[in-house]
């Protein structure tokens, strides 16, 4: 019914002269138009940069002691000094560095792991798509968290091994994902009409499914790097980080085991996690909106508090 | 019968699940961590005094039987005992769990409550600034590490209301004269709210994103159209054809973020000092007791397993459609 | 003249487009309808057929705009919006939609979908409500115990049986039909086809059937009006729309038409595409596409025109004809 | 056109093609007997170069799957098919590619054919790319002839437009294009118009008749006996699997002999009010074909069965009231 709207809209505005309008559901198209895309990218760029210039920021080791402990923040000192005296603006932009090297490493171990899962499974079918996707259920049951921290404590605490640990266990839902949108496009009739032509499977997945499925890949994977830098502050939050490095969820492991609160040293508290909040976030925005760009059934709803308008009709005759 | 087939493979699956959790857990804690005894973290133990703990936890055997050993001890539901407290794992573990379950059912609830509302309000009024609004606060608490929103409850909240930020019970409690039921459930509750409050925050937000793609979904749908024209008013509309369609998503959304809620819980729970299972995790980390560590991790994955078959249940209830 | 139960005053609806500008989506359509009768509302896809139907219930999106009246039994239902039109929606019109598939709730079986209009409408409640529902199903001939059945258990043609004896649960006075059989084999669009008949005669039900298939109007209406680009080309009894046609698109249209009994001769195309509604339209719409295009075509917009008894049609090729424009 | 002598380019014998209906654990815990969709139940026919053959009938007849077999898109458990003289049935994959290149397929849905990012010119040229024919010069000349075949001139005003960008019967055309440009001998269209207005299916018909008259063979799968009526030198009429009649157009139109194909014929809507014959319609849905009726298949629906009906399977013979020698019908009473 609605789609008969639209199809009636689109038709009328169809006809033989119409713009080189741009492919819908390319990445650019979306994230330099919708406006959470854009705050999202924003935010991501800006910590991105502070991580690439940390080294030239950050000269000295950011954990000398500088000042009293707790010291509240001061001209020299925007943000005060730390439970040990560090100071925390420093501790933010070192932190920035692991937070993101961090996130965004496991993100794209889940997103190679989980799209090459998704792929094979959703493209094969059959035996290969059971064995697959019934390893993929197991691992989406299993409780995550827990097992990173089992894991963390077995592994040791190494941040490569945190990286593999958070890329091996967040691939489950890139492969749901993937998978489900590689059957939809393999039964598209253009990849049934490029196989009756007589292209190989390689053909099909390279140039029709692949190209098909990569935004959405890409707005998933964007999600991950939300997800691992999470991930990343529960490990270093529980002491399971690595020891010798500084990041967000290390700070604030600091703050609550030197008791900041009782020192009520705000400046000590707030900082690290507001940034994992706004790297998070903005992360979210981007993956969500490309990934509500991409995903063409949120049609018009039949029912909105809005109604339609009655406009008098202008003079009975100059009707156009 | 439509159902029996579906509702077997369901169990079925799960049963499967099970087995391979519990391998897991076995692959994870007596074989690769070498040899867990070694890794005890005691300065002062003697040679013979780990001879001793190895023959204890039977890790002398081949790994073959020391597997038949943990699937015998296993069956009785003898989780071993705790390398710290030489207590029974599965003893050390109970009365924790209870809290947990106990928190983490208030938390879900506070999200299910506010994702729902904020969803269907969102959906209701697509574009407008209720619409940005109730999605973008969502999202930020959802981006928020629990511990970190955990420690902001403490710093700003916990001083309004005057509500405990620790432990579970009020020490005062029971020493003037034993307190009544309602006076300790009371104090529980007390006890709860802050960490409850915490984890429903951090949930609400991707409950709330979920509900309102579906329902946005769902106004699409032509039967929604039908319902309009039969007469029903908007409100009428969404109360009977809306959020019925809309909620399906919820119940395994639920379930599949239980091992996110648990993990939350655990960091939640360290912040507020609250002696769930979280905290025995926390504890069993510091001091390698790995007994208890296995043991924990198994329950809190036999919950999860146990949350999804009862979701897919309830959504082959819900969802006629569902023929398995 | 008596008043006519339903009648349509140059109807116009605008969409606000996403990115900005108006899509004329029904630039002026009227016509009448008498109760019992049989009509047609023909034209190919994009010439706003369903919209201008969905206005009559004001059944639009909220970034529609509508202009002109819609008369039930003298009454411009539409005077204020929602608010003077949804009472009569269901109770003195109802509707079918193409995708029976959809029209119901999945989750709901199909005969408490049937009940609920008359719970609402105050037609009957419980048990005697279940009962009617019943009624109406083996009225449209499927088995009453069906009525716990859910929609995903109904064929393509149950379903629009079921889908048709909903529309009837509180006896309205007219039936919107869009592109009912659309869907539908051949031969259960005659038996979908052969029921709205019966019942438009049982029920004394005014029947407005919008489609693009011209043999299923010749076949099942008494009139019709052939839409193109928003408007009323051309509107008449049947048999004068095939036999006298008055309007170009209207003979284009029958003869692009694949019929069995035509022989072999081969059907003609119409070259070129409708115009586009978000700009506006100078002249004739069909002009560019048009045969018998002259002079006045491209500059001079044609207005429905009286052209014989109960027939009327938008073109200057009847300009000599005297009598002003009557609806 | 009847056969010319020559051997037809495609024979079909006795075709069979069905898949498992799954029975969930309980019915096969329960031993129910295995169930099958029967889709193609013994089908025969022959087609020649530069003759268009429509098969007709209801949706779940089989007619797409019989179209699908030829194609050796899906698997076939019986009968045979031979391709210009060579038997397909037994082909590897890898000896079936240089087939691939005489045998193409139209769909039906032309908003669904093409990949959408894909440019027209890419679409087209893909065939050529797949096969690995001609150089980058000759390849663009095929694509620039493919496109003025299909109608849709100048060239250059499409070769680099996108899909969305097209109407339907553009689209539709573009799709035809592709499959040309490896100038095959056997079309196959399968509902080539079903989804476009009555005012552009002509165009697309009108070229499918040209190529038909330039020797291509064509076999059209449709459920709209009009549009065959048409077009298509003859006509087989599909129930359940299995052709119930067949014969040249005109012949199968002014003279159906089998029930099934009168009541079709009688049911079809005609442009002309005055022409309101009273149509013949069959009670009860299109049957499925899981369970298929014991002998005549059409027995339970039709208005002239008789006892022999329900025991005897009849044959596709020469009924005594046609007029033309290659009029077929399957029925024992006519």
């Amino acid at each position: 019914m609605s789609a008969s709207i639209q199809g009636g809209a689109a038709a009328a505005t169809e006809g033989v002269d119409v713009a080189a309008a741009r492919r819908p559901g390319s990445i650019r198209h979306v994230a330099l138009r919708e406006p959470t895309a854009i705050a999202g990218l924003a935010i991501i760029t800006f910590f991105v940069l502070v991580a690439i210039l940390s080294p030239i920021l950050v000269t000295g080791d950011p954990k000398e002691k500088v000042g009293p402990i707790f010291g509240p923040p001061s001209a020299s000192y925007p943000l005060g000094l730390d439970g040990g005296g560090a100071n925390m603006v420093e501790l933010l932009i070192a932190g920035t560095r692991v937070s993101l090297l961090v996130g965004f490493c496991a993100a794209l171990v889940s997103a190679f792991i989980g799209g090459t899962v998704g792929v094979l499974a959703g493209f094969y079918g059959g035996k290969t798509d059971v064995v697959l996707m019934r390893t993929t259920d197991y691992f989406l049951v299993i409780p995550d968290i827990p097992l990173m921290i089992v894991a963390a404590a077995l592994f040791g605490r190494s941040l490569t091994n945190i990286i593999i640990i958070i890329g091996v266990i967040y691939w489950t839902t890139t492969a749901r994902l993937i998978r489900a949108q590689v059957l939809s496009v393999r039964e598209r009739v253009y990849v049934k009409r490029a196989r009756a032509l007589g292209a190989g499977n390689g053909r099909l997945i390279f140039k029709h499914i692949l190209p098909q499925v990569a935004p959405l890949l890409v707005a998933n994977t964007v999600l991950l790097v939300a997800y691992a830098i999470f991930a990343e502050t529960f490990i270093s939050f529980l002491g399971l980080g690595d020891p010798s490095v500084i990041s967000w969820g290390r700070l604030i492991e600091n703050a609550f085991n030197d008791d900041a609160i009782l020192n009520n040293a705000w400046w000590a508290i707030i900082p690290p996690g507001l940034c994992v909040t706004l790297v998070v976030l903005g992360a979210t925005l981007f993956g969500q909106s490309l990934e509500d760009a991409l995903n063409p059934r949120l049609r018009v709803g039949h029912l909105s508090v809005r109604r339609f308008k009655v406009r008098p009709l202008r003079g009975k005759l100059d009707s156009e | 019968m439509r159902g029996f087939d579906y509702v077997g493979k369901r169990v079925l699956f799960a049963a499967l699940t099970v087995f391979v959790a519990i391998t897991l857990n076995f692959v994870l804690f007596r074989t690769l961590s070498g040899d867990a005894v070694s890794a005890l973290r005691c300065r002062q133990c003697t040679q013979a005094f780990k001879e001793y703990q190895r023959e204890q936890l039977g890790l002398d055997k081949s790994k073959w039987e020391q597997y038949q050993l943990y699937l015998e001890d296993l069956a009785h539901g003898n989780l071993g005992k705790s390398l710290r407290s030489e207590q029974p794992v599965g003893h050390e573990l109970w009365p924790p769990l209870k809290n947990t379950v106990a928190m983490v059912a208030l938390g879900t609830f506070f999200s299910i409550v506010f994702g729902v509302l904020v969803g269907v309000v969102c959906a209701w009024r697509r574009g407008t600034w209720a619409d940005k609004g109730g999605l973008w606060s969502g999202l930020a608490f959802y981006s928020m590490p629990p511990q970190w929103l955990g420690l902001l409850m403490v710093l700003f909240v916990a001083g309004w209301f005057g509500l405990p930020t620790a432990g579970i019970k009020d020490p005062t409690l029971g020493i003037l004269g034993d307190a009544s039921w309602w006076e300790v459930f009371v104090d529980r509750l007390r006890h709860m709210i802050l960490p409850a409050l915490t984890l429903g925050l951090v949930l609400y937000g991707e409950y709330a994103l979920v509900v309102r793609s579906a329902m946005l979904e769902t106004l699409g749908e032509d039967y929604v159209l039908t319902a309009r024209a039969k007469g029903l008013s908007n409100w009428r509309t969404v109360r009977t054809h809306g959020l019925r369609n809309a909620l399906l998503p919820i119940v395994t959304l639920v379930a599949l973020s239980l091992g996110f809620i648990i993990g939350g819980s655990i960091t939640i729970e360290y912040v507020f000092s609250y002696p769930g299972i979280g905290l025995e995790v926390v504890e069993a980390i510091d001091q390698r007791d790995y007994p208890i560590l296995q043991g924990a991790f198994l329950l809190l994955t036999l919950a999860v397993i146990g949350a999804n078959l009862l979701a897919d249940l309830l959504y082959f209830k819900l969802d006629p459609r569902v023929s398995g | 003249m008596t008043t006519p139960l339903l009648a349509l005053e140059d109807l116009n609806v605008w969409f606000e487009l996403p990115g900005g500008g108006e899509l004329h989506a029904v630039r002026g359509v009227s016509f009448e309808l008498e109760a019992g009768e049989r009509f047609g509302l023909v034209g190919e896809s994009g010439c706003g057929k369903t919209t201008a139907m969905l206005s009559i219930m004001g059944l639009l999106p909220p970034n529609a705009t509508i202009a002109g009246e819609v008369r039930l039994d003298g009454e411009n239902i539409l005077a204020r919006g929602e608010e003077t039109v949804s009472p009569h929606r269901w109770n003195d019109i109802a509707m079918v939609f193409q995708g029976a598939m959809n029209a119901f709730n999945p989750v709901q079986t199909v005969g408490s979908q049937i009940e609920e209009p008359m719970h609402l409408h105050d037609v009957a409640e419980g048990k005697l409500a279940r009962r009617q529902a019943e009624e109406l199903l083996e009225r449209v001939g499927i088995p009453k115990d069906r009525a716990n059945r859910f929609p995903h258990e109904f064929s393509g043609g149950m379903r629009q049986r079921a889908a048709i004896a909903m529309a009837l649960a509180c006896e309205p006075k007219i039936l919107l039909a869009d592109e009912p059989t659309t869907a539908l084999d051949v031969m259960v669009q005659a038996q979908i086809l052969e029921l709205l008949v019966s019942l438009a005669a049982d029920f004394n039900l005014a029947l407005i059937l919008v489609t693009h298939d011209l043999p299923v109007v010749a076949q099942v209406c008494d009139r019709a009006a052939v839409m193109y680009a928003g408007e009323v080309a051309e509107s008449a009894s049947i048999d004068a729309l095939f036999h006298r046609p008055k309007h170009p698109y209207t003979r284009l249209l029958f003869a692009a038409t694949p019929d069995l009994r035509a022989g072999g001769e081969r059907v003609a195309s119409i070259p070129g595409a409708p115009p586009r509604l978000d700009k506006p339209i100078v002249g004739c719409p069909f002009q560019p596409r048009c045969d018998s295009a002259f002079a006045p075509c491209a500059t001079e917009t044609p207005l429905l025109k009286k052209v014989g008894e109960q027939h009327v049609a938008a073109c200057h090729l009847n300009d000599h004809v005297r009598e002003p424009a009557t609806a | 056109m009847s056969t010319n002598g020559s051997k037809p380019l495609l024979e079909v014998e006795d075709l069979v093609a069905s898949y498992p209906v799954g029975r969930g654990l309980v019915g096969a815990a329960k031993r129910e007997p295995k169930l099958e969709v029967h889709a193609v139940d013994g089908v025969s026919f022959a087609l020649n170069r530069g003759e268009m053959l429509a098969l007709v009938g209801e949706s779940g007849c089989g007619k797409t799957s019989t179209a699908q077999s030829v194609l050796r898109l899906i698997e076939t458990s019986g009968g045979s098919i031979r391709f210009d003289g060579q038997e397909i049935t037994g082909l590897s994959s890898k000896d079936l590619r240089p087939l691939r290149r005489r045998i193409q397929i139209v769909y039906q849905d032309p908003y669904e054919s093409l990949d959408p990012r894909f440019r027209v010119g890419a679409t087209i040229e893909e065939p050529l790319q797949v096969h690995r024919i001609g150089s980058k010069e000759e390849r663009r000349e095929e694509v620039k002839r493919a496109l003025e075949v299909a109608g849709l001139t100048p060239p250059e005003l499409y070769i680099d437009r996108y899909p969305h960008e097209l109407s339907g019967g553009q689209r539709q055309r573009v799709a035809i294009a592709a499959s040309l440009v490896l100038h095959p001998e056997l079309l196959v269209a399968d509902e080539p118009v079903s989804m476009l207005d009555v005012s552009v299916r002509a165009g697309i018909l009108s070229i499918l008749d040209e190529l038909r008259d330039n020797g291509l063979a064509v076999l059209m799968i449709t459920h709209d006996l009009s549009t065959a009526a048409h077009y298509a030198d003859r006509i087989a009429v599909m129930y359940l699997g299995r052709i119930v009649e067949e014969g040249p157009t005109r012949e199968v139109i002014e003279n159906p002999q089998h029930p099934y194909t009168r009541a079709l014929l009688s049911v079809v809507p005609k442009r002309d009010p005055r022409d309101r014959g009273t149509p013949q319609i069959l009670r009860g849905e299109t049957p499925n074909s899981i369970h298929i009726p014991a002998g005549c298949r059409f027995n339970p629906r039709c208005p002239m069965a008789i006892a022999e009906c329900k025991t005897v399977d009849p044959e596709l013979r020469r009924p005594a009231a046609s007029r033309d020698p290659e009029h077929l019908a399957a029925c024992i009473r006519v």
